[in-house]
């Protein structure tokens, strides 16, 4: 029945996060070989090695919230390129930590601004200094903001980071072409 | 004792005189959910989680400040009061900031719990990120507006159980928030006895115990029910 | 606390009876002694009147004609309402704001003026209205700016460090 | 008799011709009838409340009264607006006829902003002098106090407020008479009367006028209320944004206790009863009955929810009865008249006058009180007079907001509807308290719309979470339909929240304050749609996208 052909283009995409949700999605374990005969990992950070997001994706996990302008266009561009998109983790659907500088939004300076002189100037032991490379690190937005926020999402994954029994009950359905039943604790709880 | 007989939900049910609807509605074993209520304090009305359907007027009244009266016929589970029960949470958890992944709280936490009750998987009321406040200024306590969700159980404990009335609501609006004294740092408030009883009450982790982290928070939320049976009918329950 | 003050808080609450009913009535005076409601005269009054320090607070707080810090020397308010809204009541808070660099409902203002919006005053017939210093100013000629900035000149709404009067706006 | 005719210059000291300067003129006119001497000296000038049309302050009426070969009462009115100190000289002397009435100033009293009125609770308004109960005394204020103490039974009172189908004029017009009754047939005990006069609807002043012009009558009014459900004991709850109306209503209680017309044993009876003015402190909220109470016994004005009801548990949790100013001050004249001739009045769901402030675009601003069933367009184009400067079938109007924040925007092609609760409801506004602003071509919807949000956000007391937080969601929608960024989501969230909001918050204050977004919705929705971006001219990354991420 699962012919190669018929294999779902699989993706997994980093923004802004801890990679804690990667760590639990490895954490599948040997539920991994079994997805692997239904999916082919088209593009992720932990299993594969292209840099550039590919065309015509089935499901793309989304972990992280966005937070700088890198994140942004990767975000529209796998919206575009993808069938199902999924919220993966509480940084991509609520913003989570990295989205607690958004508290300065309102203080001089903005939250950018602010959360830049804390992490290399306040903080800094020795060489105080903001990162400064143009081209290379990725603009901050003003204002971090989960994944729905900045494009439609098909499908939410909360948890922090959602537990691999909470990954597997919800990609096994969609492997079947079913949407899972997103309920209850074991499924919806945040944290 | 005179008796009321009611429908929840369709099913029969007969409640003592004095019960509330929210009574009515758990003596038919329906489950409801509720933040601002607790057994044992005062109710208020003011999460609207537990509003139910009047059968013949369709008004919406909370199930926890109404009297159960005779005859009363009542809807707890329309899809209509379902989809306003999703967004009252996600409204409570867009106004403050409610981290659970490192809240002292977490696994622990009654607006964790109705999340879940209410099939909420994401908000889409975008989060405001008020900037709060955080007082540890109290030997043992402490208190993170960051996860207030104004509820005042804290108050009314503290006032109708203990008797000091340490807390109350200053501002208004979205502005609100709970204050110690003349809103004072609540270490230097005299009249704080250190009962712990607003810890064990508040429904998530905005007070909390000081030596708890991140989902160590045990709450104890059956002592106001348990202290007012002592004080009024003194009854007491030892665990 | 002044002791004269102190002592026309006691006497005034001993007016009322000492009754906690009367906290609202009692904090409207105690905001003509002071201007406003430090906290040591809330803590007065709430010893006085037998209620909870927090009580007091929540209720000063509460309402917005209570001012928990000293007011600026001079106020100027300005109508919301509907009336002075099609009237053109938020131009003319944002014409204020720039003439005294400050912004509206902060009420820190610019050291010597804070300007604070209203709900309604009432006086929807002369809108839009501005309240200078407790004088109501009635129609504003929103469609004159020469006008305007002429009677917005005369009651004093100028930068206070503005060398030059006329150049503000 | 004298053949001499009798002059009266009535000079408006209702507050908005203060702010115009009407004191300044009236002590002009004393210094000129001083000056001039003579005849002038024979001119009565006295304070009066409100003339009606606030627009043009300071007014004057000039009476002349029993001339030659007139009935002492006949006699002739002549209103002058816009008068300058200066002018006061020559106003006497045109009275006493000895020179030209300044005519610029000079208003017809013809025309249909005065002569469509029918003036029922503003009966005294701009007639006696809201300083002196003698004055009041004179036209007839508390003789019904009298009349009922000494005559009628509290039922027979109640009677005829039930047959003049009075309803309650704070906006949700339930039947006064009905709650007069709950009240009345609790169970024994102590009971309270309450006057709501914290009027706080944006572009109201009806209350504000009654309590500056006539506070004798709303006493009486009060005192007769008290009386037919037997309390006691009595507050007037005014907002603190209306000081002269404290001071005048203070004074005027004052006056009362002295002529014995409260206090123990009233006018030689057994009833007994004490009026206090309890002073808000800025908090909309407060007008909400339930708050209001909080707020008198001296908390923070929070509703609670309801039942029971403030008839059944109000103050103290004694049964208390709470009307607001104008269903108060129309009593006198109910029971003067009979309730029979009050019901003769409106229509048939909405009995008697209606007070309205009327306000904004519009060319006569003031107050007007009209029958029930009076259609708008009568009171925005032929007494309002249309918007100022613009022509056309609907007078330049756009639309007509009633009811304040919680009510809606009516667009000038329902202009015909009669002024009534169930009229208004059914186009999704209220009666409200009685503001009533014209808007003109130019004011955009989605703005309105918010402006009534930010108000209620302001205004919110924040016990309820659909209130609190849900107006502050909304109000930030809001603000991308008044930004024009916008998406069709959008509008569909401001909906759906819009109807949450109503349904689940505690209070009327919540539940209404989606009203103003909803009627605009219904009734100007493509203004709405012309703010919302087009998706299909938005290609991923394109401006307006990271415009919107990066804000």
């Amino acid at each position: 029945m699962t012919t190669p052909s018929k294999k779902l283009r699989f993706a997994t995409v980093w923004l802004a996060g801890c990679s804690g949700c990667h760590m639990s999605f490895l954490d599948l374990d040997e539920w991994l070989f079994e997805l692997a005969e239904h999916v082919d990992v088209v593009f992720s950070p932990v299993a594969s090695d292209l840099k550039t997001y590919p065309e015509q994706v089935d499901v793309c996990l989304v972990e992280g919230a966005v937070a700088n302008v890198d994140n942004l266009e990767l975000a529209l561009q796998l919206r575009q390129r993808t069938r199902l998109v999924i919220s993966f983790g509480d940084c991509a659907v609520t913003g989570n930590v990295p989205a607690l500088r958004n508290l300065w939004a309102d203080v001089d300076g903005g939250s950018r601004q602010s959360v830049l002189d804390r992490s290399y100037l306040e903080l800094a032991d020795i060489g105080a200094q903001h990162p400064h490379a143009p081209g290379i690190v990725p603009e901050l937005l003003e204002r971090v903001r989960p994944l729905h926020e900045v494009i439609p999402v098909d499908l939410y994954l909360p948890g922090c980071p959602p537990s691999a029994e909470r990954i597997r009950a919800a990609i096994e359905p969609l492997l079947r072409g079913e949407t899972p039943a997103m309920e209850g604790t074991a499924m919806l709880q945040f944290g | 004792m005179s008796v009321h007989t009611l429908t929840v939900d369709g099913m029969e049910v007969a409640v003592p005189e004095g019960a509330t609807l929210l009574d009515a509605v758990r003596a038919a074993g329906v489950e409801l959910p509720t933040l601002c209520h607790l057994d044992g304090l005062s109710p208020v009305g003011a999460c609207r989680l537990c509003l139910v359907e009047m059968e013949t007027s369709g008004h919406l009244q909370p199930a926890c400040a109404t009297a159960a009266g005779e005859g009363m016929a009542v809807l707890t589970q329309t899809p209509q009061l379902q989809h306003y029960r999703r967004m009252a949470v996600e409204l409570f958890f867009a106004e403050g900031n409610h981290v659970c992944a490192f809240c002292v709280a977490n696994g622990n936490c009654e607006l964790q719990d109705v999340a879940v009750a209410v099939g909420m998987d994401h908000s889409r009321f975008p989060y405001q990120y008020p900037n709060r406040r955080v007082d540890a200024s109290h030997p043992r306590f402490a208190i993170d507006h960051h996860r207030c969700i104004l509820c005042t159980r804290c108050v009314r404990v503290c006032d109708e159980i203990e008797g000091a009335h340490v807390w109350d609501v200053a501002n208004r609006g979205g502005e609100c928030s709970i204050i110690a004294g003349l809103d004072q740092p609540w270490g230097e408030v005299q009249a704080c006895t250190s009962c712990g009883k607003c810890v064990d009450v508040c429904p998530t982790g905005a007070i909390f115990r000081k030596d708890d982290t991140t989902a160590e928070k045990e709450a104890n939320r059956e002592r106001p029910q348990l202290l007012r049976s002592a004080r009024e009918q003194h009854q007491w329950q030892n665990q | 606390m002044p002791p004269q003050a102190v002592e026309r808080t006691t006497r005034l609450i001993r007016q009322q009876r000492g009754r906690s009913d009367a906290l609202i009535e009692v904090l409207h005076q105690v905001q003509e002694i002071y201007g406003y409601l430090p906290p040591g005269a809330l803590a007065q009054v709430a010893r006085e009147l037998k209620l909870p320090l927090s009580r007091v607070h929540g209720v000063a707080s509460f309402y917005h004609l209570f001012r928990l810090e000293a007011p600026t020397a001079h106020r100027c308010a300005v109508c919301l309402g509907t009336a002075c809204f099609v009237k053109g009541g938020g131009d003319l808070a944002e014409r204020i704001e720039g003439r005294l660099g400050l912004r509206l409902d902060d009420p820190a203002g610019n050291g010597t003026w804070a300007l604070e919006h209203v709900s309604c005053l009432g006086a929807c017939g002369q809108a839009p209205v501005l309240v200078v210093d407790g004088q109501l100013e009635p129609r504003l000629p929103m469609d004159d700016p020469a006008a305007l900035d002429a009677r917005l000149d005369a009651l004093g709404l100028t930068a206070a460090a503005d060398p030059d009067p006329n150049g503000a706006s | 008799m004298a053949a001499t005719p009798q002059l009266q210059l009535r000079c408006c000291a209702a507050s908005g011709c203060r702010s115009a300067g009407s004191a300044a003129l009236q002590a002009a006119l004393l210094a000129a009838r001083d000056q001039l001497g003579g005849a002038a000296e024979a001119v009565t000038i006295k304070p009066v409340g409100c003339l009606r049309l606030c627009g043009r302050g300071p007014l004057v009426a000039l009476d002349r009264r029993g001339g030659d070969g007139q009935e002492p009462s006949a006699g002739s009115t002549e209103l002058y607006a816009e008068l300058t100190p200066e002018q006061a000289p020559a106003l006497l002397a045109a009275a006493t006829g000895l020179g030209e009435a300044p005519t610029a100033q000079r208003l017809d009293p013809a025309h249909p902003f005065f002569a469509l009125q029918k003036p029922v609770v503003l009966e005294g308004c701009g007639v006696v002098n809201p300083e002196s109960i003698d004055d009041a005394l004179a036209h007839g204020t508390y003789a019904q106090l009298r009349r009922v103490l000494l005559e009628c039974t509290p039922e027979q009172v109640r009677d005829q407020v039930k047959r003049s189908g009075l309803r309650g004029r704070g906006g949700a017009g339930y039947p006064s008479g009905l709650k007069w009754d709950t009240v009345a047939l609790q169970p024994p005990g102590p009971r309270y009367v309450v006057c709501n006069a914290d009027e706080g609807d944006p572009g109201a002043f009806m209350d504000r006028s009654v309590l500056e012009s006539d506070p004798h009558r709303l006493i009486e009014g009060m005192a007769i209320a008290a009386y037919a459900v037997g309390a006691e004991q009595g507050y007037v709850y005014v907002r603190a944004e209306y000081p002269l109306a404290i001071e005048r209503l203070r004074l005027a209680l004052r006056q009362a206790r002295g002529k014995g017309l409260l206090g123990s044993g009233i006018a030689g009876s057994s009833f007994n009863l004490r009026l206090e003015v309890r002073v808000g402190a800025g908090a909309y909220v407060c007008g909400e009955e339930t708050a209001l109470l909080a707020s008198i016994q001296g908390q923070r004005g929070t509703p609670r929810p309801r039942p029971p009801y403030p008839a059944q548990k109000g103050l103290w949790d004694a049964p208390t009865l709470i009307n607001n100013v104008e269903t108060l001050t129309s009593i006198p004249v109910i029971l003067r008249e009979g309730g029979d001739w009050y019901a003769s009045i409106g229509t048939e769901g909405s009995k008697g006058t209606k007070v309205f402030a009327l306000s904004g675009a519009v060319a006569n601003t003031g107050l007007v009180e009209v029958p029930m069933g009076t259609t708008l367009r009568t009171v925005v184009q032929t007494i309002g007079g249309g918007v100022p400067g613009a022509d056309g079938p609907d007078g330049g109007v756009k639309a007509v907001q009633t009811g304040g924040p919680s009510g809606g925007c009516i667009p000038a092609h329902l202009l015909d509807t009669p002024v009534d609760y169930e009229s208004l409801k059914a186009l999704g506004s209220m009666m409200g308290s009685g503001g009533l602003v014209v808007m003109g071509e130019t004011t955009s919807m989605p703005e309105v719309a918010r402006h009534f949000m930010r108000f209620s956000v302001n205004e919110s007391c924040g016990k309820c979470v659909p209130c609190r937080a849900g107006t502050v969601q909304l109000a930030h929608l809001l603000d991308r339909f008044v930004e024009r960024r916008a998406t069709l989501a959008d509008l569909e969230r401001l909906e759906e929240l819009c109807t949450m909001v109503g349904a689940t918050s505690l209070c009327g204050l919540g539940q209404a304050a989606p009203n103003p977004v909803l009627s605009t919705l219904r009734y100007f929705r493509q203004e709405y749609q012309a703010a919302c971006r087009d998706p299909d001219q938005c290609e991923p990354l394109d401006a307006c996208v990271l415009q919107e991420v990066t804000r």
